[in-house]
């Protein structure tokens, strides 16, 4: 059989996000393929340098709707340490309580997600049930359910109150219960285990080589977790475990994503229930002294790296956003060869991309190991010649 | 087939949704939604509008006697959101003196026309 | 691996190569000249098991291009090895052959700042759009986009 | 079929056209509405299919480029026109007046019409998706179709005939196959699922690996005659199923007044025809979608080898039964 | 009244479309936010398909178009291509500040600030993003639109014109 070009995306029902894979398949083989990420490039960073701390936290968020507290946590924390103040610890652990629900909210959302690209709609629609519970509290604390915008320069922006506390403390029983049964699904559940069992498989060698982070290294068996490495927040002091997976398929960076919901469970818990008291945010100067800093923070996908360098006024001089998605892409091209043409999207997927954090990126093409009968530009033009309704 | 017990419990018990337009969404107090800004607090400093990240809030000529720490003050502008490019954010909030203009816990309307300001 | 690994013996190891110091804990500064950086790299990376590339951050600071390379291992040291460029014409050679995860920030930055990575394999534009300008490049400091032109361009941002 | 004003409301008002559109549309609704309950929705209201195929009805057609306007029109109606043939086919109250010695056979091949003609529509619609779909449909009906075809043929070599109303007669005198081959119903389902692209063997329109496969490029009133032609391959598969394994709308004694004997029949034909749409909904709601390599290994290894132990049991149950 | 077979099916036509809207869903660029309230959306909380609403992959089978968020330059010529793709009546509706105006990324350099300079947009939703009941608001909107719309004969009485755009003129040079 000939080999058959695909162009997957920018518009496609698997892709939420706009990514572009144009894929040389032998009939459901893939032989090679070229990645196209570019098209979420806002020029974020060139707007960070042209607007002030107060008005960047926003735009900063809104580089990416899943991981938002992520990112401006990333920076204020970074822009903190050049000012070299300390936030107070309740805002530290209010901050803490935030990222482990987005963590817990991601999660879920990928669980979800995931089924849905094998089809399974039904869990899909079950973890975003559940998921509800998650977005109900994140909502009620900070006013909501994406974009909480909790951070400010020396603290968060708004107390939490007893009563909140006690209405997320008791949401959480609940949930325990419903993600026990979601390790439980992904464990035993049959056509999980058909789609999910060694499709995109890394080693440990090859994981380490490519630099993955986040699940994707932990499900090769690496224990790669800035929260570990290099305590920030409240992380020192919650008792929770890194957790590894030894299996390094989509399957294994399932079993690691619902294992994590279980210990950001036990992390929310803990915060909540010893919630310093005391003030939410110290007064922040407005200008920063010069310096730089790489502010490393892990987000739900892995580990994302602010690389700041402020010149003692009030904007940034760089801001250099490094996304685990991005540190991610390198292996998703690998894992992809000689893979089934049906299996795409969950390998793609079970790096839970988030491309409009990679809003800036890349093109990774492999090197082919087989020569096609034509040339790949002829193979292009003469597909796209045939297939003018392709989007 | 782990799933088929809590399907057929799911088939037989009542389903979760709420019914949106007949029933209502409970919004928690701490929602931020629609703006609203009170003319008689504002005494048109403009720091919600050098402080909007979006730059959806422009100062309007608005000429009136206001109350501030006592005294009275000629204020000449008076801020102006564009309804549809608000993000929601909550800054000018935080950063209004006088509390004139807060994210009110109520959802914003949907319309066709996307240039809608909002003045009171 | 921690136990006989201090920063100070990093530290110490790093001064062949430039100016080595403990920028605060944990963190290490290395400042070296375009042509030693495959070197210190490959040294860091033998030496001391710094196996993990976090990111290339591009800096324009007006008078150079700066290139910072942030390294860590299993040891969570971080070493950020510093090299400057000139503004015009940048060069510097690459780092693929040896840190493969290298290729995509080097790609970026060649779209955003315009720096060649001699060596690299795969130099295409990725980020930008396809009928973008040949010789813009948007993060440099001096880059003011034409308000005429298809790409719109940054309205006057108040101060 | 003598008289032919009885022929033409046969054919075109009840059991046929009219009565079929009407029940397919129910049933796609059902289908739906127990789906979104076991995943805890409240679901599309009953007009809902209605609404979207007159909806389609009325929205435009587009044209792909370089596609055969005349056969991209009509191979959607000779889908749908074949599916509803073998419908009149099957059993509704009593026994079918269009019955003959094999209709069994013609049925399942009309039945598998629709595949073909979605190969088709997916190789003319010259969209790399809808090839691909094409390619899976027709690859998927190489493998469903040989167990889907033995299971269905175990109760006629057990009946000793080729006529479904005959095998529902056998039945109504001794025992539904359903207890005599259980395997072969379990068979039937899977079967009947693949054939319809349902889940875990959607396939050929995998939504988020190939966007909606040979359906990509369909639009107005191609999408809606596909559509229902799928919600009537529906309706008339589980009616075949009903008529061999469940023994049918026929009731072993019989009741007086010949209308409430027909009445009561075409109750039974409800209810066990949606005792299968059940069976099959669950099917769709429990599991997900499965590769084609992994349905290639499965359908032939275990289902194709169930069906032909199947096959064998009936063979031995025979010979026992005409010696003993 | 005259009541006539092809007012009746008219008739017919507008009540079905009105209670079977199918959307696409196309993200120009956006931060994923939208997106997720729009899947949050199709589940059992809020559960849209009680009004029909399915969410489809091809743009040739949906009547409504969601763009959420800003356009990206390279994802303009794409919007436009699947806004092209749909079949006639289709109606658009912006998601968030970004679909409005850019958002909070107002002017930055690769952008097209909002989505009314490629396609012309039917309902804006505000918000960053929008509440799930918000975007449901809006669908209802948007169905307000199509009766009276259908009232009027067509969606010319409101006057929108197609904006040309440079992006319009590259891509007409693609499609044949």
């Amino acid at each position: 059989m000939p080999e058959v070009v695909v162009s997957i995306g920018p518009h496609h029902p698997a892709l939420k996000e706009p990514v572009n894979f144009k894929i040389i398949a032998d009939g459901e083989k893939i032989v090679r393929l070229e990645l196209d990420l570019s098209y979420n490039h806002r020029g974020v960073e060139k707007a960070a340098e042209q607007r002030d701390f107060i008005r960047v936290l926003p735009l900063l968020e809104r580089v990416c709707g899943i991981c938002s507290h992520s990112h401006s946590t990333a920076f204020a924390q970074g822009i903190e340490e050049i000012m070299q103040i300390e936030i107070p610890p309740r805002a530290r652990y209010i901050r803490t309580i935030i990222a482990e629900l987005e963590r817990m909210h991601s999660h879920l959302l990928w669980l979800g997600v995931a089924a849905h690209l094998i089809g399974f709609n039904t869990l899909f629609m079950w973890t975003w049930r559940d998921r509800e519970a998650v977005q109900d509290t994140v909502e009620e604390m900070s006013g909501n359910r994406v974009h909480y915008n909790m951070n400010e320069i020396g603290g968060v922006r708004c107390d939490l109150t007893p009563a909140q506390v006690n209405a997320a403390l008791a949401r959480l029983p609940n949930l325990e219960e419903r993600v026990n049964k979601y390790v439980d699904m992904v464990n035993y559940e049959e056509t999980m285990l058909l789609r999910f069992r060694g499709v995109g498989r890394l080693s440990k060698e090859e994981a380490l080589r490519y630099g993955t982070v986040g699940p994707t290294a932990r499900a090769s068996g690496i224990d790669y977790d800035t929260r570990k490495d290099d305590p920030y927040l409240a992380y020192a002091d919650a008792p929770w475990n890194v957790v590894t997976d030894t299996n390094g398929d989509v399957y294994g960076r399932t079993r690691v994503r619902v294992w994590e919901i279980q210990e950001s469970l036990r992390i929310v818990r803990y915060c909540l229930e010893n919630l310093p008291e005391g003030a939410i945010r110290v007064p922040a100067p407005k200008n920063a002294p010069k310096g730089e800093i790489l502010s490393r923070y892990e987000a739900p996908r892995g580990e994302l790296a602010h690389f700041i360098r402020t010149n003692g006024t009030d904007r940034v001089e760089r801001v250099d956003i490094r996304t685990p998605t991005l540190a991610n892409w390198t292996s998703v091209a690998m894992c992809l060869v000689n893979q089934n043409l049906a299996d795409i999207p969950v390998i793609v997927a079970a790096i839970d991309p988030c491309l409009s954090c990679t809003s800036r990126i890349t093109l990774v093409e492999n090197q082919t190991k087989k020569a096609g009968v034509i040339s790949f530009d002829e193979l292009i033009r003469r597909y796209r010649s045939r297939n003018p309704e392709e989007v | 087939m782990s799933v088929l017990g809590e399907m057929f419990e799911n088939f037989l018990s009542r389903p979760i949704t709420i019914l949106y337009p007949k029933e209502k969404v409970p919004i928690p107090a701490a929602f931020r939604g629609r703006v609203a800004i009170a003319d008689d607090k504002c005494i048109g400093c403009s720091k919600c509008s050098l402080v909007c990240p979006a730059q959806v809030i422009t100062m309007i000529d608005g000429p009136r006697d206001v109350e501030f720490k006592g005294k009275n003050l000629a204020r000449k502008k008076r801020p102006q959101v564009k309804l549809f490019k608000c993000i929601r954010c909550g800054l000018c909030e935080r950063h209004c003196p006088t509390g004139a203009i807060v994210l009110k816990n109520e959802l914003s309307c949907s319309g066709t026309d996307g240039e809608i300001v909002l003045t009171e | 691996m921690t136990g006989p690994l201090t920063l100070e013996s990093i530290a110490e190891k790093m001064k062949e190569f430039g100016v080595s110091e403990q920028a605060r804990k944990n963190r290490i500064r290395v400042t070296t000249t375009p042509d030693k950086v495959h070197d210190t790299i490959r040294t860091v990376q033998a030496m001391f098991g710094f196996d993990r590339l976090i990111t290339i951050s591009a800096v324009d600071n007006t008078r150079t291009l700066e290139l910072i390379y942030h390294l860590t291992g299993p040891h969570r040291i971080i070493v950020s090895i510093a090299v400057e460029l000139e503004r015009d014409q940048p060069a510097m050679p690459t780092i693929f052959d040896i840190l493969p995860p290298a290729g995509i920030y080097e790609r970026q930055i060649h779209d955003l700042f315009g720096i060649v990575f001699t060596g690299n394999p795969n130099m295409k534009r990725i980020m930008l759009n396809e009928d973008w300008p040949a010789d813009e490049y948007p993060l440099r400091k001096d880059w003011k986009p034409d308000p005429d032109t298809f790409y719109g361009g940054i309205k006057g941002e108040r101060s | 079929m003598t008289d032919p004003v009885f022929g033409l409301i046969y054919i075109f008002i009840f059991p046929g056209f009219l009565f079929l559109f009407i029940y397919a549309l129910f049933f796609a609704f059902l289908d739906r509405k127990i789906a979104s309950r076991m995943q805890q929705r409240v679901g599309p209201p009953f007009f809902q299919p209605f609404a979207d195929f007159i909806k389609m009805l009325g929205k435009e057609v587009i044209d792909p480029a370089g596609v055969d306007r005349v056969i991209f029109d009509a191979a959607p109606l000779v889908a749908l026109a074949a599916v509803m043939t073998a419908y009149l086919y099957v059993p509704i109250i009593g026994n079918s007046p269009l019955a003959f010695q094999g209709d069994l056979v013609v049925v399942l091949y009309l039945l598998s019409l629709p595949t073909l003609v979605l190969f088709l529509l997916g190789w003319l619609s010259r969209n790399i998706f809808s090839a691909i779909g094409g390619i899976r449909a027709i690859t998927q009906l190489f493998i469903y179709e040989v167990p889907f075809f033995l299971a269905l043929l175990t109760p006629a070599l057990m009946a000793g005939t080729w006529s479904i109303s005959e095998i529902v007669l056998w039945q109504q005198k001794n025992l539904w196959f359903v207890f005599l081959q259980p395997i072969g119903f379990i068979v039937a389902l899977i079967g009947l699922q693949a054939k319809l692209e349902r889940t875990p063997f959607d396939i050929p329109e995998a939504e988020t690996e190939i966007v909606a496969g040979p359906w990509t490029e369909l639009t107005g009133r191609r999408l809606a005659i596909m559509d229902l032609t799928i919600d009537v391959s529906l309706v008339v598969g589980s009616a075949l199923v009903a008529a061999l394994f469940l023994g049918g709308p026929l009731i072993p004694w019989a009741i007086t007044p010949a209308w409430l004997e027909g009445i009561i029949c075409f109750l039974l034909f409800l209810i066990k025809t949606l005792a299968v749409l059940l069976i099959l909904s669950s099917i769709k709601v429990a599991t997900g979608r499965i590769r084609i390599d992994q349905l290639n290994d499965i359908g032939w290894k275990y289902i194709a080898s169930a069906s032909l132990v199947q096959v064998g049991i009936v063979l031995v149950m025979n010979y026992l039964w005409v010696y003993a | 009244m005259a009541v006539t077979a092809a007012g009746l099916s008219q008739r017919l036509v507008n009540w079905a479309r009105a209670r079977s809207p199918w959307i696409t869903v196309f993200n120009s660029g956006a931060c994923n936010a939208c997106d997720i309230e729009i899947i949050a959306c199709l589940m059992p909380r809020f559960d849209v398909e009680r009004f029909g609403i399915l969410v489809k992959g091809s743009p040739r089978h949906a009547d409504i178009l969601i763009v959420t968020g800003h356009v990206t330059l390279k994802q303009a010529s794409r919007l436009r291509r699947v806004w092209e793709q749909m079949p006639e009546p289709k109606y658009v509706i912006a998601m968030g500040a970004c679909g409005a105006s850019g958002g909070v990324f107002h002017g930055l350099y690769h952008m097209m600030d909002s989505v009314d300079k490629v396609i012309p947009i039917d309902v804006y939703v505000a918000g960053c993003p929008p509440r799930p009941d918000e975007i449901i608001n809006a669908v209802v909107t948007c169905l307000n639109l199509l009766r009276e719309d259908a009232l009027h004969g067509g969606r010319e009485w409101r006057k929108k014109a197609v904006p040309v755009t440079r992006t319009e003129e590259k891509t007409c040079g693609v499609i044949p």
